[in-house]
């Protein structure tokens, strides 16, 4: 399985995506350089965390527009899997991969340190390692992460299963205590709290590895019956 | 089209307009000696700026000589962007440290931001990888809305910078005195990775060779910023408020990568960044130290700004930006790289042989001066020290000696100090996890990062408590610099080097001299003792305003090398059942304490002299039992005394200890005694440990309850407080602050 | 040389946390009589006149489509001036 | 009831970052007429007629001086408008 690692000019989570990857699985993961205009022989995309162009006027809507995210567009189409994690999933949002907007932290102070989520749906190829319902600590580190959408998105999201991670404790405002979803085909995945940054007790929590080895397993699973 | 009408040579020297650049009288007249001739107006700004306070270091060079600056592991001692030292196996940690107080006092979330900045180019013009960020705040009380407003600023600009970045901010202090409610203190550090074969110098060697110019364009902010910090805050610096420049974190990493990608070419001969007094520093430095001289034509420079004259663009402090020297004839490999950033590289210059510093301006010479002159010829000044009669007062008093009628308010009070409290409102906003390699986070002794691939870690932390500096500088400044390598040595490291920032009122006052003198005797003297030597550092002068001088603040950075991961430890209990042991005596004496300060709403009387032998081999000991692996967590004793280091180790963790406290209670219970440690050890490593470390002292024992109980030699009660009691006085006592507006 | 002034604001109904932080700050600081504070972005975009004749406004309605505003969230307005330049 | 609207930007020769991001961005979307990007803030106030009879002006004024702008770096401006309630 090859595993591509976008970098944009201001990523700055790419280096732990990149390890998370090496560490975890001894996966074959590349960084790819957002100037590149091919996915070719990549199955699966990640969107590390970061400030891509500093994310000024809004965090990841001038990253929208990199030459590479077109192709990331017809990837995630394609149905292969994307993981935008933090500033990955807002990069998601503002080019409309996922449904949403995200807000300025309700305390408006950046927050870093490890949470409690929940696994709301388990049935996803990014998270059928854990329990449904069970508990797991992953850090946070953003200043943007207050999750919003309309009624209606959300009645849609609740509807088909796509609110894939919510936190334990309103840590930023997040309507519904949403911490991650999917797309309706649930091929992507955003989510605010870094896995990658969970892989290893040392770092005071290894509850992210299951992430990707879930990634791994269903990719295993679909090349079984595509050969 | 020059609109700018600039004085002539002869209207600078009758006018006196040099002293408004902060010239003096004697040191124009030794610019005149110098050149030979009267300086133009351009020539004048860049002696003013070069000799600056914050530039030349004519006031504290003298005592700087002090500090032992060599060491088996030093690889580069203070001189150049940051100091380096050998970690083994071709590697070496560089690390320095850098006060950005004047500006942040003036625009708190720029000046800290572009505080953070600038110590982050001077680690990776190194050629190091910067790999963590701490910093050393001082304020005023908080009841005051100007110092909330200031604390949140400040604490919200140090996060803007380095979260961006990515670069995490991993340690620090926070501490709240009256002294600084109107000149905040806001010192940054770095600390950089870097393999020894890539290690840059600062240098314009090679005649012909090409100086280039890289990063942001120059505009005219910051102009005499290094000047401005050289000044006492007063109404006037608000009208030089335009000094003040905004930060670009964004054009800082790409800065960042492409430069350290440039530091591996080896087209490149020498690079530094441009902070203080930017082109004129960066640039006369660099042929200074490589005994060249250099031609550079400013029409090349790219501008921000429409008419800038030659004076206000070698005088900007435009951030984002770095000075090269690249061989000639190979511009276009260096230009490639940064191309890929998005970065423009402009040739601007070009190295001499004529030791001259020469500028041109729209066909203009505009400058011809040595360039030692501007780096290296400002005077040195020995100015006049006397004791401070405040001192003298202090010495003739007896030992304060505090009244508790009970201990259980008194613990909870403490723990409620801002200066004692949850930090976590602070580090909560710095990224301190970006990169995945934070071991040991904020809120233990020391910040703990591993070095990726192999077993090694480094330990980092930034100290000073300028109390007992004020009322003692000789034994604070010991104690400053072994605070920090106590909180290294918690951590299962050995601490390796230190950086200093000296922040202290005006030299040119006798008794604030003194200070400045006597605290760096002390902290040579613990610099020799515990074989730490000093390798990079920063003064920051003239922190006064109307209403007096801040207390003398030495603030160190220490890193120190954990050598295998195992040794890892923090301040934590870890299980119920383990043995709590305190190492060393308590003094009953409070001067200086939080206590004290607490009580009497003041810091006042004599400190005892630390022995720094027996901290010395203290230290070495418990780092010894740490290695072997005896100890389950160990937390120094420091403000507040050790009832408070107790209860810093238990909360959080859903433990609860029982502690037996002998002799003077009061002294064992409050007293900030240095030197001291409490450990917890596992009862079938109890022997072991007590081989290695014979004078620890059983004091108690962690238990699976959520109390601690505190009882007397004869088994009487003193007090008894449940954990959530505890954390509730230490938790949210900043935020509490912050939230009661007005 | 054209000035288009372009301000970008929060949907009516979207919680603005900014906005409420600044009005609690106006009114401990005792105007009192600040009863609601809504937070947007002012952006001025200079614009070369000669390039960009074709049409202004149709092309400043793009930059905030495709950029400058998310529609999710955010509505935009923008005011196009003349600048005579000698 | 009345709303006054604030506006809050860079003094003319202070670095503005995301202005600069923004015009870049905007160029290489195809927009190369745009020049140049300053981004500031705009505020709009509501404010109760009755208590804040006073003056107004000078009201918002000690608000923009006190807290809304930081006059280091930024400038401010403010238009008011009275609006009819029913
Ligand atoms: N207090 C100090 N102790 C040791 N070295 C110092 C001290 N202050 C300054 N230095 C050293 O002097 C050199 C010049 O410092 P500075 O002017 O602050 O550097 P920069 O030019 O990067 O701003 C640096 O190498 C620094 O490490
Ligand atoms: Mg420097």
């Amino acid at each position: 399985m090859r595993w591509a690692v976008i970098v944009f000019p201001g990523s700055n989570a790419d280096t732990e995506m990149y390890h998370a990857i090496k560490d975890v699985l001894d996966g074959d993961v590349s960084y790819v350089w957002h100037e590149e205009t091919s996915l070719e022989g990549f199955d699966a995309v990640l969107l590390p965390g970061g400030f891509s162009y500093g994310d000024y006027l809004r965090s990841g809507a001038i990253a929208q527009f990199s030459p590479i995210m077109s192709e990331v567009v017809r990837f995630a189409e394609e149905g292969a899997p994307v993981l935008g994690v933090c500033n990955g999933f807002q990069i998601l949002l503002e080019i409309g991969l996922l449904p949403g907007a995200m807000r300025r932290n309700q305390q408006l102070t950046f927050l870093c340190k490890h949470v409690e989520l929940i696994v709301e749906n388990n049935q996803t190829g990014f998270t059928s390692g854990y329990e449904a319902g069970e508990k797991i600590t992953v850090p946070v580190a953003h200043g943007d992460g207050n999750y919003y959408c309309d009624d209606k998105t959300l009645g849609k999201l609740k509807e088909n299963g796509q609110i894939v991670f919510t936190y334990a404790k309103n840590i930023n405002g997040s309507i519904e205590n949403i911490a991650g979803i999917t797309n309706e085909r649930g091929n992507v995945l955003g989510m605010m709290p870094h896995p990658e940054r969970a892989v290893h007790t040392l770092l005071g929590s290894a509850d992210g590895a299951k992430l990707f080895e879930s990634m791994e397993r269903e990719w295993r699973e679909r090349d079984v019956i595509r050969t | 089209m020059l609109s700018v009408h600039e004085p002539t040579a002869q209207q600078i020297y009758d006018e006196c307009i040099y002293r408004e650049m902060g010239l003096s009288d004697a040191e124009f007249a030794e610019v005149e000696t110098i050149l030979g001739r009267k300086p133009n107006y351009t020539e004048t700004g860049l002696f003013s700026v070069m000799w600056s306070e914050h530039c030349s270091y004519k006031h504290s060079k003298a005592v700087l000589k002090n500090f032992p600056t060599d060491g088996e592991h030093v690889l580069q001692g203070p001189g150049e962007g940051a100091g380096i030292v050998d970690i083994g196996d071709g590697q070496a940690v560089g690390f320095k440290i850098e006060s950005h107080n004047h500006p942040s006092a003036v625009e708190p979330y720029q000046g800290a931001a572009t505080g953070v900045g600038g110590i982050i180019r001077d680690v990776f013009s190194m050629g190091a990888r910067p790999v963590a960020l701490l910093n050393s705040l001082r304020f005023g009380e908080l009841d005051q809305p100007r110092v909330r407003y200031l604390f949140e600023q400040v604490v919200a600009g140090i996060a803007g910078y380095g979260n961006c970045i990515g670069i995490p901010t991993v340690g620090g202090e926070v501490q709240f005195e009256p002294c600084y409610q109107e000149n905040p203190l806001v010192n940054a550090m770095c600390v950089g990775l870097i393999d020894h074969e890539d290690i840059q110098k600062g240098v314009a060697k090679g005649v012909g060779n090409s100086v280039m110019y890289v990063g942001a364009s120059t505009g005219r902010d910051g102009i005499h910023g290094a000047t401005f910090a050289s000044e006492e805050i007063s109404e006037e610096s608000e009208s030089k408020r335009p000094s003040v420049q905004v930060g670009d974190p964004f054009m800082e990493k790409l800065l960042l990568e492409a430069c350290l990608e440039v530091t591996k070419h080896d087209a490149l001969v020498g690079i530094q960044d441009m902070g203080a007094a930017g082109l004129t520093s960066s640039a006369s430095e660099m042929a200074s130290k490589a005994g060249m001289g250099m031609i550079m034509n400013l029409d090349d420079v790219p501008q921000r700004e429409e008419n800038m004259s030659a004076y206000e663009m070698m005088l900007s402090e435009s951030q984002e930006r770095m000075l090269l020297v690249v061989q000639k004839g190979r511009e276009d490999e260096i230009k490639k790289i940064f191309d890929h950033w998005g970065l423009a590289a402009v040739v601007i210059g070009e190295v001499t042989d004529d030791q001259r510093f020469r500028v041109y301006h729209k066909g203009e010479q505009v400058a011809d001066v040595p360039a030692d002159a501007l780096a290296e010829d400002a005077p040195t000044y020995y100015p006049p020290s006397k004791k401070p009669s405040y001192y003298e007062t202090f010495q003739s008093q007896e030992a304060y000696q505090p009244k508790v009628e009970n201990m259980k308010e008194a613990w909870l009070s403490l723990l409620s100090q801002p200066t004692i409290s949850d930090k976590s409102w602070v580090y909560q906003q710095y990224d301190h996890m970006v990169r995945a390699n934070t071991v040991v986070q904020p809120g233990s002794d020391a910040a703990v990062v591993r070095i990726r691939d192999t077993e090694k870690s480094l330990a980092m932390t930034t100290d000073g408590n300028s109390r007992y500096v004020y009322l003692d500088p000789y034994i604070g400044g010991q104690m400053v610099v072994a605070e920090a390598t106590r909180n290294l040595v918690c951590s299962g490291a050995k601490p390796l080097a230190l950086t200093d920032c000296l922040n202290y009122g005006s030299p040119e006052k006798p008794e604030i001299y003194w200070q400045l003198e006597r605290s760096t005797e002390g902290m040579s003297e613990a610099c020799h003792v515990l074989n730490t030597p000093v390798i990079s550092g920063n003064v920051s002068l003239y922190n006064e305003t109307q209403n007096g001088a801040i207390y003398p603040t030495p603030v160190v950075g220490m890193v120190g090398l954990v050598e295998k991961q195992e040794h890892i430890t923090t301040q934590q209990v870890k299980r119920s059942g383990d043995v709590l042991y305190v190492i060393g005596e308590a003094d009953a004496n409070f001067s200086g304490s939080e206590l004290q300060k607490m009580i009497e709403g003041d810091v006042f009387g004599p400190v005892s002299p630390i022995d720094m032998k027996q901290e010395a081999s203290r230290q070495q000991a418990l780092l010894e039992a740490i290695r072997a692996g005896y100890i389950s967590s160990a937390h120094d004793i420091s403000e507040g005394g050790l009832l408070v280091t107790i209860a810093e180790k238990l909360i959080g963790t859903g433990l609860g200890a029982d502690v037996t406290l002998k002799g003077d209670l009061l002294a064992e219970a409050f007293s900030e005694t240095p030197s001291r440690f409490v450990v917890s050890v596992p009862t079938e490593m109890t022997e072991s440990f007590e081989n290695i470390v014979p004078e620890a002292r059983i004091i108690g024992r962690v238990t699976d309850q959520s109390t601690v109980t505190v009882s007397d030699a004869a088994g009487e009660r003193q007090a008894t407080a449940t954990i959530e009691e505890l954390t509730e006085a230490w938790e949210g006592a900043i935020e509490c602050y912050l939230k009661s507006e007005v | 040389m054209i000035t288009v002034q372009v301000y970008v604001s929060l949907k009516q109904g979207v919680l603005d946390p900014q906005g409420s932080a600044v009005k609690q700050s106006l009114n401990t600081l005792g105007f009192s009589e600040v009863e609601d504070v809504r937070i947007g972005k002012h952006l001025t975009l200079t614009i070369d006149a000669e390039e960009g004749e074709v049409d202004i406004e149709e092309r400043v309605k793009q930059m905030c489509e495709k950029l400058l505003a998310n529609p999710v969230i955010e509505d935009y307005e923008f005011t196009i001036e003349e600048v005579v330049t000698s």
